[in-house]
Order: C-alpha cells, then structure tokens, then sequence
C-alpha cells in the first residue's frame, strides 16, 4: 500500500502546490521539497526496513489491486531492489531539481512545481508498475508534464524541443503498445485468462517470430527513450533547451526508464529473441559509446555537450544488458545511478554557470577558476566523474560492464573501450574551456552560494561513496538482477572458470595461502 | 401499433411533442429562457424515457424501428449530448442577437431524426431519419443569418448534402430493386438465398456507402467537413461532429452486421481505403491548419478513420470499442466546441489560434479543460480518449488488421503534433493586445464553465475508470442485442 | 407492363441520375444545382418505382412520395438560404461563396 | 607496526582532503605543514616499516582495508600488500617526494595557489603508494589512473597559459590510450583467473598458461601497452616533454622520480605474466632500446633545460626497459632507485636555477653560474656524473653498468641490445655535459635574482649523497661484488642466470662503459666549452641542422600523430558538429508538411470540386465494387 502512497503523495503535493501558489509566491516551493523530501525519507525507510531482510523471492513488497477487471488490468505495483534504488535516484535528484528552481524559476512557480512533481510521479510510477497497462499508462503519463517542463520554462527554441521530444517519444511508446497487446492477445489465447499482469504474462511460451517482432516493439519505445543511436536526435534538443531542472530530470530519470524497461520487461520477456538480437544490440551500443562521444567533442554549447555524452554513456547500458551475465547487469545498474548523478551533476553545473553569464556557450567563458575555485574543485569531480575516473562510481559502472560485456564478445568490448579515451577528450574540453586559461571577457563570477554548495557538496560525496563502497547498492540491486536473469543461466555460457586454486582467494580464506607463503596478514584495525 | 409500441417510441414522440410545443410557444410569446428550458426538459424527459426502457427485451415495430441494447444506448448517447449542447446553445445564443428561439426546434428535430437513424432497420426509416436530421441542420448551420460564412456554410451543406443522399437513395433503390426489400434483416436473407452478392447489389451498396460517408465525413466525401465546421456557429458545429455523425454510424453499424458485409471483401476492401485514407489526409491537413475550428474538423475526420478501425474488426469487441470511444469522443468534441463558443465574442467565433495565445495564465481553469480535451483527442493517458484509442487498438490487434492498426499509430503521432501545438499556444506568454476578451455574464458564465467542468470530469472518469462504463456498454450491448455478430 | 424488363427501367433512371449529377457538376449557378440535384433525386424515385414495380409492391412509390415531399422541403430551406446567399454576395455565382478553404 | 600499512597512502590523502576542503582558508603555515607533514609522516611509517621488514624479512605484508565490491565471485579489496619490490617503490616515493614537498615550500612560496598546489602533490603521493602497494590490478588500476590525474592538475598548474591547459590534456589522454589497452588486459586476465589479485594471478599462470601461451602473450602486450603510455616510451612517449610545462618540482617529483615509472613498476610486478610470453619480454627491451636512443637524440638538441631532462629521462626509463626486457628484474629495479635520486635531484637543480633566473629556461641565455650557485652547481654536477655515468664515483655508473653488463651476460641477453645501450650511454654523457657547460660556465648572460636557502639546498645535498653513494648497495662481481638489492628483492623477482664463465671478461666491459661515458663528457667539452667554432662549423652544415631541427622536434612524432588522428577526430567532429542523423527526421517533418500542402490545396472552398471530389469517390467505389 505505501507505494501507492508514494505515487499519491506526489500527485497530491503537486495540484497542492499549483493551488499554493495564490497564497504566497513561494509556497509551492516549499510545498514541494516538503513532498519530495518526505517520499524521499519514506523510500530509505523501506530501505531500512525492507531492503535489509533478504526474502526467498527479490520482491520486497507487492501491492494488487483490480482495475479494469474486464480485460484483466490490475492496478498492481511491486518493489525489488532495482525499483527501490532507481526509487531512492529519483527522489534525490527531485530534490535536487526543487532545489536548483529555487532561484532560476521565478515565474509560474506554482504550476512549475506541479509539472515537477508529477514527472516524478510518473516517474516512480514506471519503476514500480507490475502491470504492463498500468506500465504504459505511467510511462505516458510522465511525458505530458516534462513536455510542459520543457515548453515553458525551456530557453530559446523550447518549443521546438519539446515538440521534438513529446513525438519521438510518443511514437515510440505507441509501438511498446501495440506490442503488449500482441502480448496480451497471445497469452490470453495460449491461456485463456486475458492479463496484463507482469507476472502472469512471464510465462508465455511465445513463437519465434512473434517474439521477434513485440520484442522490437518494445524495444522501440526503450531504445529511443535511453536513447540509442540513431534514435538519440531528440535528446540533445530536450536537454539543452530544458530548464536545469528539466534537464537534470530528463537526464538522470527519464533515460533511466528505458534502461530499466529493457533490464524488467525485455529481458525476461524474450530470452530467446534477445539471445538472437543481442550482437545487433550491442553493436548499438558501441556506435552509440562512439558517436555520442565524437558529436560531444565538436559541441559548443555546455549543456548539448553534456547531453551527447549521456548518449555515450547510455551505449554503456545496452552494451552491458546484452550481454546476459551478472557483472555486465550490476554494471548497468551502477550505470544508472551513477550516470544519473555525474550528468545531472554537471546539467546542473551548466545551470549554475548560466544562472551567472546567461549563455551556454564555452567560447563565451574561461578561466573560472581563478574567480570560482569552489565550482572548479566540484566541476573538476563531475567531469572525472563523467570520463569515469576510478574512485568514482561510473569507474565501477563502465568497469564491471566492460568485464561483462568482454565475456560475451571481445572486439566490441575493445570498441566500447576506446570510448573510454573519447571521454577523456571531451570530458577535459569542458575544465579548459571553462575554468581553465584566461578569463578574457572579465567575466564576474560570484562563487557557489551556500545554497548551491548544499546541491553540489551531496553529489560530490555520493559519487566518492559509489566509487569507493558500492556493495550496498549492489546487494540491493543483486536479487533483483539473478531474477532478471533467470532465463539466461543456462543460455549464456559462465565465464571460463577459474582453476580450482583460486578457491582459496576471497580474503576470508587468504590466511593459508599466506601462510603458505610466509606472508603475514594484518586485520585492519 | 399497440401501446407497447407507443412505449417503446417514447423517446420519439417525446422529442416531437418538443418541438411542437416549442411552435406554440415561440408564436405566442418569443423567450429565449422559457424555449431552452422546454427544449432541455423535453430532452431530458426523452432521455429519462429510455431508462426504463433499458429493462425491456428488444422490441420489433415492423417494419420501421428496432428498439434494442444498440438502439437505446446510442439514443442515450444522442440526447444527452444533444442536452448538453444546447445547454451551451443557450450561453452561445444568449449574447447573440438573432432571433434565438426557433434554433431550439431545430435542434429539437435534428435529433430526433438522429434517434430515429439509429433505430430504423428499414429503408424507409433510414430515408426519413436522415433528412430530417438534414434538413435541420441546413437550417441551424445557417442560423447566424449576419454572418456570410454561416449561409456560405449551409448553401455548402445543402447541396452536398443533396447531392449525396441522392446517392444514397439510388442505391437503396437498386438494393431494393435486387432483393425485393427493404428491411436489413430480410435483405440479408435475400442475399443468403441468392448466395452472395449480385451486381446490382454491389453497385446499390456502393452508392449507399457514398451517401452514408458522406455524413461521416471520411475521405473523399470528407470536403465539406472544415468548411462547415468553420461556418456553423459553434454549438452547431459540436452538433453535427456528434449527433449526426454519431447516428449515421449506429445505423452504419446496424445496417452492415445485419447484412453481415465482412464477408464481402470488396466491401471490406473499400472501408478499409477509407479508413486509412481518412486517417492520413484528416492529420495531414489539420498538421499546419491555424483555424482551430478547421483543425478540430479535420480531426474529426482522422477520428472517423480510426472508428472504422474498430468497425472493421467487425466483431463484438469492435462494436464496444466503437461505443465506447464515440462516448469519449462526443464528451470531447462538445467540450472543445464549447470551449470554442464560450471563448467567441458576438462578431466572431475564437477559431484562430491567436485567441487562444496564453489562455492558460488569463483563464488557467478554462485552458487547463481545453488541454484535457486536446489530450483526449491525441490519447494520451488519464482521458477517455486515451482508454477509447486503446480499445481499438485492441479490437484492431485482435482481428491482426495490421496495416489499419500500424496506420493508427503513425496517423496518431501526425495528430499529436498539431494538438500540442495548440497546447503550446496556450501556455505561450499572453501579449497584452488579447487581453481578457469580453466577459459573459456571470450567471451564463458559471452555468457553461459548469458543464464543461462536468464534460472534463467525466472524460478523466473514464480515462482513470473505465470500468463502469465498460460494464454499461457489455451489459446493454450484450443483455439483448439483435446486431448479430459473426 | 411487365413487358418493359427492370434493367430498362433501372437504365433510364441511371441516366437520369447522372444527367443530374454531371449538371451538378459543370453548373455553377447554384439555383440550376439545385434544380440538378432534384433531377437526381427524381431518378433515384424512379428507380424505387421502377424496382417497386418490378417486385410489384407499394413500398416503391410510398418511397417516391417520401422522396418528393423531402425534396419540397430541401427545396424551400434551399430557397432561403439561396436569397440570403445573394443578398450577401449579390450574386448566384456558387464560386463566390468561398470565403473558407485550404 | 605493520598494522599501520593503510596510514602509509592514507596520511597524504587526508593531507590533501584537508588542504581541498579549506586550503584556501588556512595560513601558509599550516598548508605547508599539512602538505608536507603528512608526505613526511608517512616517510617515517615506511622507514619503520622498513626496518621491520629487513629484521623480520617476511614473503610481504598484506591488510584488507575493506572489500571494495564483490559482484559474482569478482570481489577486489581495497587490501595493500607490501614486499620487497613495493618497499624499493614506496621508499623512494614517500622519501623523495618528502623532499621535493619541502624544496616546493619555497619554490612554490610566492604562488598564489599555494594550497592548492600541496593539495595536488598529496593526492599524487597518495595515489602513488597505492599503485605500489595495491594487492590486486583493480586497485592498482586506480591508483594508476589516480597518478594520471595529478599529473594532469599538476602539468595545468599554471591554467592561465592556454599551452599548460592543452599540455595536462595531451598527458591526460595519452596515457589513457595506454590504460585502455591496459584495461582490456585486465578483462582477459579476470576472465581467464576470475580474479585480479596479483598473487594469484602470479601463482597460478604458470599453471594455467604453458610459455608462450597465446593468451598470455596478448595480455602481456596488453599490459606493456599501458607501461608504455605511463612511462612514456615510444610510441607514446610525446606528452612527457610538454610535460614541463608544470612546475619544476612537479617534473622532478611526477615526471621523473615517480609516476613515469610505474611502467617499469608494472612490468616488474607482473614479471610471471611476461616471463610466459618471450615476445612481449623481447618487445619491451627493444622498446626500451630504441626509446633511449631516439630519446637521447632529442636530447642532444634541447636548448630549454628541462625538456633536456624530459628526454634524457625517457631514455633513462628506456634502460630500465631494456633491463626488465632480457630479464634483469632487479637491475632495472635498481637503476629506477638511482635514476630517482638523481634526476630528482637535476630536476630540482634546473628548479633552482630558473628560480635564480627570473624563470628563464632556455640554457643559451644561461651560462657561468658556477660562481654564482656554487651549491647548485656541484650538486648539479654530482648529479650529472651519476646520469653520464662516471665511472666508480657514480651510483650511475652501477646501476648502468649492469644493465649493459646483463645485455651480454644474461642468458637472453643480445649483442644489438647491448650496443643499443652502449651508444645510448654515450649519447647520454654528451648531452648531460652539454647541459652542464652551457649552464655553468662560458659567460653570464642573465642576471641572478633569488639565491636559494635551506629549504632548497637541503634535498639538493641529500639527493647528491644518495645519487654517489645509493651505487654501493649493488656492486659488480669484480669489486666487492656487494649485492645486498638484489638479494633484497631475489624473493619477489627471479634472479637473472648469467651465462657461465663470462665473468672473466666483465672488466673489459667495464673499462669499455667507462670509456664511452668519459670520451662521450670530453666531446661535450670540446663542442660545447673548449672549440665553440665546432659548434659554429656544426650549425653552418645543412644536414646537420636539418638533422638537429628532426630531433629537436622529438623526431617529429608530434606533428605525425597531429596528421594521422588529432586533425582527422577534430575535422570528424566539426563535420558532424550537428549530427546528420538529425536530418533524416527533419526530412520527415518536411515530407509530412510537403503533404499538408499538397491536401490542403484540394480544399478550395469550391462547391463544385467537392461535388468532383464526392464523384470521384463514388466512381472509385463502383469501380471496386464491380471488378472485385
């Protein structure tokens, strides 16, 4: 039931703080962090309680209700690891987005705060719903506030943009349609009970080709919202025309739920056509590492640049899904929040910066550093961050998704190394351009305020905490990840398995091996 | 003719009582008031009628009328949205200085001739249903006398009209020349005996379908529609995107399950060009339409096309997909046309898409139930249209029409498109030129803004719950239904 | 009576109808369009008589009285939208009246 | 004591945490004692460490910090283990760079990111010890990339020049080219164990793999490839040189005592890995020698001090190779120890020297600061003879030795590789002397400003000591054959078999060594002191100075690698600047507008042609009707 609340709760803040804002200018603003913080603090609680007891099945909660009887919709919602942790991503980076309008929306802050709000509702509605009606209705319904998002309070070609993203995704997500109801027709045939229930439409046996062509189906709708090149062109435009906080949500959640639809629908969904696709996919997803990476290079507008390097790093994602094994999977996860905070980290850097000089433009700025060291030091972190420094957490991410993907097929693997350097070079044009050599035009640059250092200081340690202590978000995410991919144990082959020595190597057991060697081990004390 | 029949006909007579009082009335004494509130009570009290019809079998008045399931619904559908209509009529025409009563009458008529559609099952029936409908609303899409696009409207209208129910007529004479009858039932038997469908048959099916698109508004019979649309004053307009269309597609329906024309793929063939057609040429040319009068009207000739998806599925869940999204549909055109009418000034009708220029932040309520009604019609979750675009698709899926459920898709991300735009429109930075155009009375103001917050709230309803309505449509479909399904 | 087949009957009709529809068509004085739709009207009225006949049934020629009372009636609310027509744009010219398109 | 392993790299990250999060609001002082201290206290740690090692002499040391992530059966800790290898590294990290913290404190005094500067410094330090100390490739990966970013922030130092900026860029990715062929060894070598730890790994190779496994032999490239970018030898050896443009201490400190040889570090640390594969073993000593070549050749040719330094370190780092490649651990090992010492100490002279010039850096407007400097001289001197390798005075001279002596006597050692070093040496006492003359003597041409105090003077002398006498710790079988380091290490690294019965010609190839480095100072002398119209003669030559300008390029690799992949990304990337795939979908809003019109023109508003289009229709529908 507290998820339904968490979805509630949301929708509810929202029209609250649209109404709010007839009693007082900044009402909804607190209205807002209030109902943000409040599903945040409810959402580690389920941590605490739930996500600690480890039950015999990954779902930690599971709600059903009935919807539409007539043709088997339920309106049920259920929690394993993987929602939760993309549960906990969102309502951070809400809060962060609540946090950066603070001062940038300043007109129509009330009907803002709802729009917000309820992307977030949609939002969690989509990494929750077991239903794959009640999936695509939340998968709809987050696009029409962001689309508001963008259109309003976006920068110059807004409309355009939000024109732009409001189709693709449309498009996409209509295909995802029509596939769950190829879906739904075949099991109800097959069975005789006509569901959406994800759990019920698990155990489809499916042919071949019909599996072929809903899997592309869905496919569709997640591929373009991840995005994979060729179907990326939407995203630059969304993202560079957002308002900070738009783009930080687009960025950091929205992608998130294509990749969160491959990993919970596709995979269990269609072991056997995904096998077939999965060279195809992976392919993808070098190109996208690749070309992401290029166009990245060439960009002169910060916050386009920081959107095509999510297109590079979403390739890590597809790259990693399909290749069918845990590290590979774990990786992905990293991927997601990792990804999720780096870039929204550094949209919300090219916020800052705006906020100050109006312009997105690198060529307009330089040598930042000398009149705002505190925003070099953290723009330094998120730019590691992005070209996924070790220490931080998308090192751990790219790093286990390499090693996974390596098992599945070398030479794209070698491929999507590579980009590794590509980010390099993209990643340090934007400390030079900004915050290195001369401040030629005498730009003014007041330091982070203490408001913004409160936004800023978080990430930064989040993104330390990841990369140097990730087990926690992987055991949380683990039982999720062996569920997803129970199809797959026999079909994809372990990694050759290590000689039987190795057995004596997790450090529980090193003693032997050192005394062995008349090596000494010292406990940390 | 028992009394059971008077009964079963009591929506009817009902309705025509209506309109002769309604005479009466406006020859002694001419308010405006007094007409509507005759006009709604007559309306309603034929509504009311029908409910406790709904307990009743289905009940045969040879050779004319079929009173079943089918028939009573659409009815029900038909007046209420007919009652709500001149609801907003009476805002509409209260600050209008025509001669406003003898609208009512018309309106009064032209529905009925819609009910009477939707029950006939013989030619005759049909004949009569149709022009009374017709020749009604030559007359009310003419009703602004003042305006030259209002006559330029009707002249359109009456001709074409004409033109095309001749069409219709010839081929129901031919049907009738070749089977000998013209009662559905009878003449489907006719064709069962003769074992498939003769020449003349065909051709008199053909030209029916002529006449019978043409009131639909489906492509290449679709011409008249954006003109018309604009012409009309807006509650007209909101009346013949709804009630005629709605009736000419029960009878459509009836007529082609009883007849049972699936099995004849010609038939089948040309339905489903028109359908995609409609679905194509309607986006395509609303895609960069500015007159959001002409928009909604090439839409609604998109939205027939994907009607016909669901009738082309020709099945049982067709014919409720069918209802259902008529249901959505007509709560969302008379929301939008009314939003349209409250919006308009005596000169003109707010039909350009500068009118609605930051309507969202000068009339927020206002904007934010237009936007509702915009989304219904892309369908986009939480509205009706959503739930009604998603039955057809699963009507569509079910029968594999592939192509005509692949066209929906592209044809209802085209449509998207210009429905955002005039979203976009709307919450765009007001420029102060259209500031707060002239206010109604508050009185007027708060009864339409009622009924539009009504219309909004039901569309929601049954985008977030459609199962009541579901259960409606199954039961009283299902319960007695004649309308043989394969 | 039955000497004359129905086809023949249905032929002339057909005819007829289309003598109608193409003067609908070619005219652009919309009085003579008007008058051309009747004359179509009159020969699908034919064709119910002609077919009424030929199954030797009332139901053709109830249907041709149906179809000429409604005729009247087209043509009288025709009528007065035609005057206003005229006294609006002071012509008859069918192609005056296109203030709306595209 | 050994619990105390984790402090080692903990204190100087804590040092440069505290000095990130309120350097600038600290006085000097106390930067200054935080970003020395901590580097100081750890120094201390490890000499402790130290001595309880060489009492205790254990196999290693090992602590498991915490597990850093276990995912399917990969679970890398964050553990440190400590052996005698990573006691020579950490030795000569934590000490030198002591020093070198302490030189900056006055080479950095009047910077005004004085902070940020030790905060910078500290991160290395940290990041360095634990490359040299990580139990498994994962850390040590961090490490490594650690370095690289230090070096990246230390190079920009000075951001404000646009050149420094691109200069810490060209660093940057360079090295990461090399991380990444780094990185997919690291994937082959967990598919293959399904671990990283290195003792593993190192144990059950030889099990797994027979020699020349094909397996191990791409890892081992693999694995050079990354030693390669780090260490800067060829073919990624061009970002060292733009590398000075960080401050002096930072190349004395990065980018010559430390990072730079993480290479070798790598390479000695994996040593099973490539003694399974000959290729990759044979690969790196003829890298190793034709870098130092190539290098020394450049060298020859610099006229700003330090890229002289850069060069001739390449080229030392070069000898190392070539040792590691015929199989002589514990000499490149060594040669690592001494070349840090001393170039640390050049490095640190040439430091001194540009502070007493008012940064001047070019060595043809310097001249007769032996008088000037005295200090600065003779430790530059000392420190000279040890990089030209004087013989019996030297610790040079030692540790080069037996490289060169190992070319020939090691069982795969090779007469080409030898000669390779031989010139190489030869080269190298000629372009160190040059410096020494062009600096020191001849005429004064600028005027010296700041004189350099305790804090300068003290690392000077100290690494001038250790650079004469750190050579008598390994001394040669035919006197006193001392061999306390490699004995010291012979547990970690194989000691390499000399071919039997070779020793009696080993004087020979002393005398020769000596010889060449000697007669290689008496030409610089000659060219550079004693004959300046040699030189004149020299730069009049054509070929000459088409030769000189070759190698003062660095033999033009910049310039191919601008041709081959800089200019064709960047021109990808302009090209592309708006991605084409974009287009496409403009090209379907266009056709959907191109059909509005189209549709939207057969609307005329005509009665008639709706009457057409209604006929039209109708006929259509016959049509079907009939002839279906």
């Amino acid at each position: 039931m507290i998820l339904l609340w968490l979805i509630v709760l949301l929708l509810a803040g929202g029209l609250l703080a649209w109404i709010a804002q007839r009693w007082h200018p900044s009402a909804p603003r607190w209205i807002a962090l209030f109902t943000v913080l409040s599903s945040l603090l409810l959402t580690m609680l389920l941590w605490v309680n739930d996500g600690a007891s480890p039950t015999d099945t990954a779902w930690l909660i599971r709600l059903e209700q009935p919807w539409i009887p007539q043709w088997g919709v339920g309106f049920s919602l259920a929690l394993d690891g993987l929602s939760l942790l993309l549960l906990l991503l969102t309502f951070f980076l809400g809060l962060l987005a609540v946090l950066i309008s603070w001062r940038e929306i300043q007109h129509k802050v009330g009907f803002f705060h709802f729009n917000l709000l309820w992307v977030l509702a949609g939002i969690s509605g989509v990494f929750l719903a077991m239903d794959l009606f009640l999936f695509y209705f939340f998968w709809e319904v987050m696009l029409i506030p962001m689309y508001f998002l963008i259109g309003i309070w976006g920068h110059e070609k807004k409309r355009y943009a939000a024109y732009k993203f409001f189709l693709f995704t449309q498009a996409s997500g209509l295909l995802m349609l029509l596939a769950i109801l190829g879906l739904y027709f075949i099991h109800g045939n097959q069975t005789g009970t006509y569901t959406f229930n994800y759990f019920e439409l698990l155990n489809t046996t499916l042919a071949p080709v019909a599996a072929r062509w809903l899997m592309f189906g869905f496919l569709a709708a997640f591929l373009v919202k991840l995005p994979v090149v060729p179907f990326h062109s939407w995203l630059p435009d969304a993202h560079s025309q957002a308002p900070t906080a738009g783009s930080v949500i687009l960025a950091g959640l929205l992608l998130k739920t294509g990749a969160y639809g491959l990993l919970r629908f596709v995979l269990p969904l269609f072991p056997t056509a995904t096998v077939e696709f999965a060279p195809w996919a992976m392919l993808l997803g070098v190109i996208g590492i690749l070309y992401g990476a290029i166009l990245a290079y060439s960009q002169t507008d910060l916050k386009r640049l920081v959107a095509y390097t999510s297109v590079s790093h979403m390739g890590f994602v597809i790259l990693g899904v399909f290749a069918f094994n845990e590290w590979a999977l774990q990786g992905v996860v990293m991927q997601m929040i990792a990804h999720g905070l780096s870039t929204g980290a550094l949209f919300i850097l090219a916020g800052f910066l705006y906020e100050r000089l109006h312009t997105r433009d690198m060529n307009k700025m330089g040598g930042f550093w000398t009149t705002a060291p505190k925003m070099g030091v953290m723009a330094l972190v998120f730019v590691m961050a992005s070209l996924g420094l070790p220490g931080l957490g998308n090192f751990i991410a790219e790093f286990l998704t390499l090693v996974g993907a390596w098992q599945a097929n070398n030479w794209l693997t070698v491929f999507a190394t590579i980009g590794l350097v590509l980010a390099t070079a993209y990643s340090l044009r934007i400390m030079q351009k900004v915050f290195l050599e001369r401040n030629l035009k005498q730009q003014v640059l007041p330091d982070l305020t203490f408001r913004e250092m409160l936004i800023a200081a978080p990430m930064v340690v989040l993104m330390l905490w990841l990369g140097l202590y990730p087990q926690p978000v992987l055991d949380l995410a683990q039982p999720a990840i062996k569920q997803q991919l129970q199809a797959y144990t026999p079909a994809v082959p372990a990694v050759t398995s290590p000689a039987p020595q190795t057995a004596f190597y997790p450090p529980a057991t090193d003693s032997t091996y050192f005394q062995k060697m008349k090596g000494e081990t010292y406990e940390f004390k | 003719m028992n009394s059971n029949d008077f009964l079963h006909l009591m929506p009817l007579l009902i309705l025509t009582f209506g309109a002769i009082i309604n005479m009466l009335v406006i020859s002694v004494w001419r308010n405006h008031k007094i007409i509507y509130v005759i006009t709604a009570l007559s309306m309603l009290a034929a509504f009311g009628s029908l409910l406790e019809q709904r307990t009743l079998g289905p009940h045969h008045i040879d050779p004319l009328f079929i009173i079943d399931g089918f028939a009573v619904f659409y009815m029900g559908i038909i007046l209420l949205t007919a009652l709500l209509i001149s609801m907003l009529s009476y805002a509409y025409f209260e600050q209008r200085e025509e001669q406003k009563e003898e609208y009512y009458l018309l309106l009064i008529l032209s529905t009925l001739g819609a009910c009477v559609l939707v029950l006939s099952k013989h030619f005759a029936s049909l004949f009569l249903g149709l022009e009374i409908l017709s020749v009604a609303l030559y007359a009310l899409i003419a009703y602004l006398r003042k305006r030259e696009r209002s006559d330029e409207g009707g002249i359109k209208y009456l001709i074409l009209a004409a033109f095309s129910s001749a069409f219709l007529l010839f081929g129901m004479a031919l049907v009738y020349a070749s089977a000998g009858t013209m009662e559905f039932a009878a003449i489907a038997t006719a064709i069962a005996s003769a074992g498939g469908l003769s020449l003349l048959m065909l051709t008199g099916f053909g030209m029916m379908i002529v006449g019978v698109g043409f009131k639909l508004g489906v492509v290449p019979f679709h011409m008249w529609t954006p003109d018309v649309y604009e012409g009309a004053p807006a509650p007209v307009t909101a009346f013949i995107a709804t009630v005629s269309k709605g009736g000419m597609l029960g009878l459509l329906i009836r007529f082609f399950m009883e007849v049972d024309g699936f099995r004849y793929p010609a038939l089948v063939l040309i339905f489903t060009i028109i359908a995609v057609a409609s679905m194509f040429v309607g986006n395509l040319l609303a895609l960069m339409q500015r007159n959001v009068k002409r928009i909604l009207a090439y839409s609604s000739i998109a939205h027939m096309g994907y009607l016909l998806v669901a009738f082309l599925a020709g099945n049982e869940m067709g014919v409720q997909a069918i209802t259902f999204y008529l249901v959505a549909y007509f709560i969302t055109t008379v929301g939008a046309f009314g939003i349209v009418a409250m919006l308009s000034d005596k000169v003109r009708d707010a039909e350009l898409l500068s009118d609605y220029k930051g309507l969202l932040w000068r009339r927020p309520w206002t904007a934010t139930i237009f936007t509702a009604m915009l989304l219904s019609l892309a369908g986009i979750p939480l509205t009706g249209g959503f739930v009604g675009k998603f039955y057809i698709l699963a009507a569509g899926v079910n029968t594999g029409l592939w192509l005509l459920v692949v066209t929906l898709i592209i044809n209802s991300v085209i449509g998207l498109y210009y429905y955002i735009k005039i979203i976009a429109v709307m919450f765009q930075q007001p420029d102060a030129a259209t500031e707060a155009t002239a206010r109604l009375r508050p009185a007027i103001y708060v009864a339409s803004m009622g009924t539009l917050t009504i219309l909004a709230l039901l569309l929601v309803g049954i985008g977030i719950y459609p199962t009541a309505l579901l259960n409606l449509i199954a039961t009283v479909l299902d319960s007695y239904s004649t309308v043989a399904f394969r | 009576m039955s000497s004359i087949p129905m086809e023949a009957g249905l032929l002339l009709a057909g005819i007829l109808f289309v003598i109608g529809m193409v003067s609908v068509m070619i005219r652009r004085n919309v009085i003579f369009m008007l008058i051309s739709v009747e004359i179509m009207l009159n020969a699908a009225g034919l064709a119910f008589i002609v077919a009424g006949s030929h199954w030797a049934q009332p139901d053709g020629q109830i249907m041709f009285i149906f179809i000429l009372t409604m005729a009247a009636a087209e043509v009288s609310v025709g009528l007065a939208l035609i005057l206003q027509l005229y006294h609006h744009l002071k012509t008859l010219d069918s192609d005056a009246a296109n203030f709306m398109k595209g | 004591m050994a619990e105390l392993l984790w402090l080692i790299p903990a204190l100087p990250f804590a040092g440069a945490l505290l000095l990130v999060l309120l350097g600038s609001r600290l006085p000097r002082a106390l930067v200054t004692t935080i970003g020395v201290g901590s580097v100081g206290i750890s120094a201390a740690v490890t000499l402790l460490l130290g001595i309880e090692y060489l009492s205790e002499s254990p196999a290693f040391y090992h602590q498991v910090v915490w597990n850093w992530f276990n995912v399917a059966g990969f679970s890398p800790s964050v553990a440190f283990h400590l052996d005698a290898l990573s006691m020579v590294f950490i030795f000569v990290i934590t000490f030198v760079g002591f020093l070198i913290h302490v030189y900056s404190t006055e080479y950095m005094a009047h910077d005004p990111d004085y902070a940020r500067f030790f905060a910078c410094m500290n991160l290395f330090v940290g990041s360095m010890l634990v490359l040299v100390m990580a139990d498994n490739l994962l850390l040590l990966y961090l490490g490594w990339e650690g370095v690289g970013l230090c070096s990246y922030l230390l190079i920009g130092f000075w951001y404000k020049e646009k050149a420094n900026g691109y200069a810490a860029r060209k660093a940057f990715i360079i090295t990461r080219v090399g991380d990444t062929a780094m990185a997919i060894g690291l994937f082959m070598l967990f598919q293959t164990f399904g671990t990283l730890h290195i003792q593993t790994i190192s144990t059950e190779a030889v099990q797994v793999w027979d020699t020349d496994a094909r397996m191990a032999v791409i890892i081992a490239f693999l694995l050079l490839g990354g030693a390669v970018g780090k260490s800067g030898q060829l073919p990624l050896q061009t970002w060292l040189p733009d590398a000075m443009a960080g401050p002096t201490p930072v190349s004395a400190l990065i980018h010559a005592a430390t990072m730079v040889t993480a290479g070798v570090y790598l390479i000695a640390r994996m040593h099973v890995i490539f003694e399974l594969a000959p290729g990759a073993m044979m690969a790196v000593a003829v890298i190793g020698a034709i870098t130092l070549l190539l290098a020394g050749c450049a060298a020859l040719t610099q006229y700003d001090l330090k890229r002289v330094l850069a060069y001739s370190t390449i080229s030392q780092i070069g000898y190392m190779f070539l040792a590691l490649g015929v199989g002589a651990w514990s000499a490149g090992v060594f040669h690592f120890m001494i070349h840090a010492f001393f170039k640390a100490l050049l490095f640190l002279c040439a430091g001194a020297i540009i502070l007493a010039l008012h940064h001047e850096q070019d060595m043809r407007r310097m001249g007769g600061l032996q008088k000037k400097l005295p200090i600065v001289f003779w430790t530059f001197l000392i420190g000279a003879a040890s990089l030209a390798a004087v013989p019996l005075v030297s610790a040079g001279f030692y540790s080069k030795d037996q490289i060169l002596w190992l070319q020939l006597a090691g069982e795969n050692g090779n007469i080409w590789l030898y000669l390779a070093g031989l010139l190489g040496a030869f080269i190298t006492s000629i372009y160190t002397f040059r410096m020494v003359f062009l600096t020191f003597y001849g005429e004064s041409k600028t005027h010296v400003g700041h004189q350099p105090t305790m804090a300068i003077k003290l690392p000077l002398i100290i690494l001038a000591v250790l650079s004469l006498v750190g050579g008598f710790i390994e001394l040669p079988h035919n006197f006193g054959h001392v061999v306390l380091f490699s004995d010291f290490l012979s547990p970690i690294l194989p000691t390499i078999s000399v071919v039997p019965d070779f020793n009696r010609y080993e004087w020979m190839l002393q005398l020769l060594a000596a010889v060449v480095s000697l007669s290689g100072i008496f030409i610089a002398y000659l060219i550079y002191l004693k004959k300046p119209d040699l030189r004149a003669s020299l730069h009049r030559s054509e070929t000459a100075m088409a030769v000189h300008r070759f190698w003062h390029s660095g033999w033009g690799f910049d310039k191919l690698y601008d041709t081959l992949l800089v200019r064709p990304y960047v021109f990808l990337a302009k090209v592309n600047k708006d991605d084409v795939i974009d287009s496409f979908y403009t090209f379907l809003t266009r056709l959907a507008e191109a059909f509005h019109d189209l549709f939207s023109d057969s609307q005329t508003g005509l009665v008639r042609n709706y009457v057409m289009g209604i006929v039209v229709g109708a006929i259509m529908i016959l049509t079907i009707t009939i002839f279906l």
